[in-house]
């Protein structure tokens, strides 16, 4: 058992049709993933790498049931199509998109939590369950089975750190993407409560950034709850205050969300802060016995 | 986007929050015409915090004082910004200064309001327990009762309150209907007649939703380089270190950056090219680099759904094209990467697999030609 | 409140749902000169279903079948209704009716959308298979999705689909900003050209919600006495016995009528004075009663927040002031009652406990007097 | 223990400076409820009965904690104070406020639903466990101690019915008022569900009318999961189509919601249906041993 996602976990891939859609399609089902469905309106009844295309996700799910959706929808139509899938009962939500208004995605969590739907992203790479599923753009090559858990906000330096961890031999039970939005589904603190419990996990990598107070939760939660060791890289410590580092959510406002501020509440947590992304493995080394 | 104040104020007064009465001026000459009666404030309209304490304010009592005023507002930049308006308004009779904000608090996934009974100053240096913090379900809004609540943190008067939930209600209207991340009045100022005032007004709007705001006036405080990198989407941002920065995906440019610092080095620029590159993009991504002058320049790629091919292929055709007129240290590795290193060869240019040893590399060499 | 379809047509005017064009006549006179030009349809502007069967819908051709037509139409009643305006409009040609309504479930506690490619003929009579029920979530309303999935159901045109989604949102729109009960289309009609009109409209405002609809005609097709009993807010409906009911609570009210009708009788009224009448409400409730001429009265009293001897002091001061027209049974119990039968007492009334026994003895009084 | 409530729950009554807030206050502490606190807009410092006043929910939950609340507000203003009381975390709701607009009736189950909480009425008498506490507006005499588990959608009725049970010795577990509005929050099933469970209760009384079709649906639920003994009224029996009963929700709507309908439904589920209030004394008496 991983978290979040296993084998059995079916999956819709709205947008199936399009360029990104059709690709990802592709590599989640070559990895192992039961991509059941997709959807593209007034494309029902086309297949992509033979998988069926309905018009609304409310067919879909009634012929196919599946259980999580991801999301591959220009970052306008992102909400209509969350609340599409949330509304026809999806209870896990995979949000690739980019770029989705801050005012959308505060209506996304707010009927997801009605529903009691879980949501990763918007702007995540996904999640990936090693050698057996994922539902996320993640190359395929990198995800080896292991003994560590892997959170980042982050996809690239994300792939960069698990690169690492492969090359120094240490592969990765689920690596899951938060988003790198301002407003984002799950957080640090739901994904370190599964990675606890996981008895597949037995060291957590936690991979954030400057930006809000994510990580300062994290490291509080940690502290209380976590027994397990974790391992943290936090970028952006070269960042100025106010400038938007790529990520909607990667800005040092008003004095809040810096480097430093987040690095220290990790450290009195416990946790090994690694000062290059580099480092990561050999920090991890040290906690596995 | 963040709005100039006599922007936030128009919007204010569209959806009926009380504002200082005022004129904005585009010169000293246009400031002496405005009509305005003393005793009258004059606010340089710049986008920069504690406008105050920078000079950027100033009274005055009298015409004359009113020319002075804006000859000096108009001469000298206010915290480093240069003035080309300057908004004359009504000098209000305080009685008291609240602060009132709404915004979105992250953890919580909702908006907030923010708001407390020491207005009139950096909300950063009000204790905490100074300040409400209401979160808001967006399924419902802000009912008046939510107001009520507000109200009696602020201990407002009785005949203070509907005015106030109403101003509150609007502000909400305003920042859900124009997508703001932030909406604050600080001061919300009650005169000494007891009348409900806002007397600043800063407004963000959200960039992502500037597609449905066609009504809305673009504030652009961007850069040549920077409004060339928008246009082709890439994520670009200036810093004042002398080595160019090429990476893909956010958090690895950052942390390309952190590494340069580790080893001693500045970065340039934060430029991420995102997913997926193409090698027009890639190739544009450059000449902004380069057209900003750095001492060298690093390209770190690793190659998911960017492929290595690609980047090497764009760099390739800037270098035939232009030269390259600086020392480029590339890493790259990923997909596509050895067809990616085999375009480099070709063209005399090395690769290296490893962050840290480019890095080194890239410092030393800026380190030297500085 | 069911409005006449012509004002549900003018409401979908509003919102943009495309109705046939059409204008009202209140006279055969108006008729004629109305200026359509035929074919038209004639249709009776009567709060009645099946208004085609009852003769209320009739076609002309030429300007003669107009005036004959309308001159029909406004002599002879429709349905029992007598018909003061008639609505005439052009004559569509219909390639495909659709049946489509937005109202609430009870069960789910939700607006539904029910749609279903059998239209033009009572819902009642299509299977349930061919009726598509899509419960909505007030939360988020009815995005694009939803009229995917109701145009897919009814397998329209894709080319029709843009125009549908708008349509349906268009009329959820107004279901929810005028807070009604019912907004059918029956049927809904797709054109020989290809077009989407909505060639009936069936409209029911909610009356709790009146009161935030000042812009709404208010449609009265209640009696005298009916419009007296809303005054002072008390529930009454008439109905065809000679026993006339007072009594306190809406279930016990109906629960009187079904006894005195288990015993043979009939109620001429239902009449719920509420929880907590005055006596001047009581007083009132007796005269409107009264007015409908029963051949006796029955008052069942039940009290807990209606107090006995209120209703005991109201029945006098009738009395009192203009006797009693017919006999009346009285059945009281609960708060006050001693009270209230001390007061019945001394003006020379008797009461009963039993609600069985009282209801024998009036439907008796009522049988003899007949 | 009784149903939805018991000796400990703590109450809130929203519109306690009223005349009908006031009076029922004084009635529900004499009955032995716990009324904590009590809200007025520009009335908080006041006090009704020694029970602190507030101007809003939020204040009095923080310092009192209710987990219940009750309306009595003016039915255009029933929207606002219920979302209050849902928003501050109350997790019953008991809204006696009669003629809330039926949009407003769909906003505030939408909002219980999202927030996990009970709603009873609009239009309902409340909740009554007898001899312990109530939030209500019963008259309190009429409750006595017994086997008998009662749901109505209408008051009087009800008090009809439990009285003439009173008078054959018949006492009673839990009164339950449904509320006699369109849509109401809990219905037969959900508290038919919490009858059957209830170790106090022997037979259930179900006194329903015309309208709708939750008296169908009863029966349905009736003939899988209730064991226990039912005896039930229908309110109705004499009523024409078409014209609303009283109750916005007592009417024959084209041709569904009829007495006959739902009489044959109880019946075809065991149900003891009685002609006339006055019977279901004796038939429970033939139902309980």
């Amino acid at each position: 058992m991983a978290i979040i996602i296993d084998n059995d976990t079916t999956v819709l891939v709205q947008g199936i049709t399009g360029y990104q859609g059709r690709f990802h399609t592709e590599q989640m089902l070559k990895y192992g993933t039961r991509v059941v469905a997709g959807t593209s309106p007034g494309k029902g009844g086309q297949e992509v790498a033979g998988v069926p295309v309905y018009d609304t996700v409310r067919e879909a799910a009634q012929r196919h049931r599946p259980v999580a959706s991801i999301l591959f929808v220009p970052a306008q139509l992102g909400k209509e199509a969350a609340l599409e899938a949330l509304e026809a009962g999806i209870k896990l939500l995979v949000i690739i998109s980019e770029h989705i208004p801050l005012h959308d995605s505060l209506e996304i969590m707010s009927f997801a939590r009605a529903r009691g739907a879980m949501v990763l992203g918007p702007n995540t790479f996904g999640v990936i369950s090693s050698g057996r599923s994922k539902i996320g753009i993640m190359p395929n090559q990198f995800f080896q089975p292991g003994p560590v858990g892997v959170v980042s906000r982050s996809g690239t330096l994300g792939y960069e750190i698990v690169g690492a961890m492969r090359a120094a031999g240490l592969g990765t039970s689920t690596v899951v993407g938060m988003g790198g939005d301002r407003v984002v589904g799950l957080n640090f603190m739901d994904i370190l409560r599964e990675f606890e419990q996981d008895p597949e996990t037995e060291a957590i990598v936690l991979i954030g950034e400057i930006g809000g107070t994510a990580e300062e939760e994290a490291a509080a939660f940690i502290k209380e709850k976590v027994s397990k060791p974790v391992v943290a890289y936090i970028a952006g410590a070269s960042a100025p205050p106010g400038k938007r580092m790529g990520h909607a959510g990667a800005i040092i406002e008003r004095g809040r969300g810096t480097y430093a501020a987040k690095v220290a509440a990790l450290r009195a947590a416990g946790v090994k802060v690694a000062e290059l992304p580099q480092e990561v493995p050999s920090l991890l080394k040290k906690v596995l016995r | 986007m963040r709005l100039y104040e006599y922007m936030g104020k128009d919007l204010f007064r569209t959806y009926g929050i009380p504002v200082p009465q005022g004129v904005v001026a585009t010169s000293p000459a246009a400031a002496e015409l405005a009509g305005m009666k003393p005793p009258v404030v004059l606010k340089a309209q710049i986008l920069s915090g504690k406008r105050g304490k920078g000079g950027g304010i100033l009274f005055a009592a009298t015409p004359q004082e009113i020319k002075v005023a804006a000859e000096r507002l108009f001469t000298a930049p206010i915290n480093g910004y240069s003035v080309n308006r300057v908004l004359i308004e009504e000098r209000l009779d305080i009685a008291r200064e609240l602060y009132l904000a709404i915004t979105v608090n992250r953890s919580l996934q909702a908006p907030v309001i923010l708001a407390s009974a020491q207005g009139g100053m950096d909300i950063e240096e009000v204790p905490a327990e100074a300040i409400l913090t209401r979160p808001l379900e967006v399924a419902i809004g802000l009912p008046s009762y939510v107001a009520r609540e507000v109200a009696s943190f602020l201990a407002l008067p009785s005949d203070l309150r509907p005015e106030f939930a109403a101003l509150l209600q609007n502000l909400y209207r305003l920042f859900r209907e124009k997508d703001a991340e932030l909406v604050e009045i600080n001061p919300l100022v009650i005169t000494a007649a007891g009348q409900l005032v806002a007397a600043d007004a800063k407004v963000i709007i959200d960039d992502d939703a500037l597609f449905r705001h066609p009504e809305l006036v673009r504030v652009e405080e961007v850069s040549e380089a920077e409004a060339k990198a928008r246009q082709y989407d890439l994520a670009y941002v200036e810093l004042d270190g002398n080595i160019g920065v090429l990476a893909n995906g956010a958090g690895i440019t950052m942390a390309t950056l952190d590494t340069l610092q580790y080893y001693g080095g500045r970065a340039r620029n934060f430029l991420d090219i995102g997913g997926g590159a193409s090698v027009e993009k890639v190739a544009a991504a450059l000449e902004i680099i380069f057209a900003s002058r750095p001492k060298a320049l690093f390209i770190n790629i690793f190659g998911g759904i960017t492929r290595c091919d690609d980047v090497a292929t764009a760099l390739v055709e800037v270098k035939k094209r232009h030269g390259l007129p600086v020392p480029v240290v590339i890493r790259m590795v990923g997909t596509n990467e050895e067809e990616g290193v085999r375009i480099l060869r070709a063209n005399g240019l090395e690769a290296y697999t490893r962050m840290e040893e480019a890095a080194q590399k890239v410092v030393e060499i800026a380190e030297s030609a500085a």
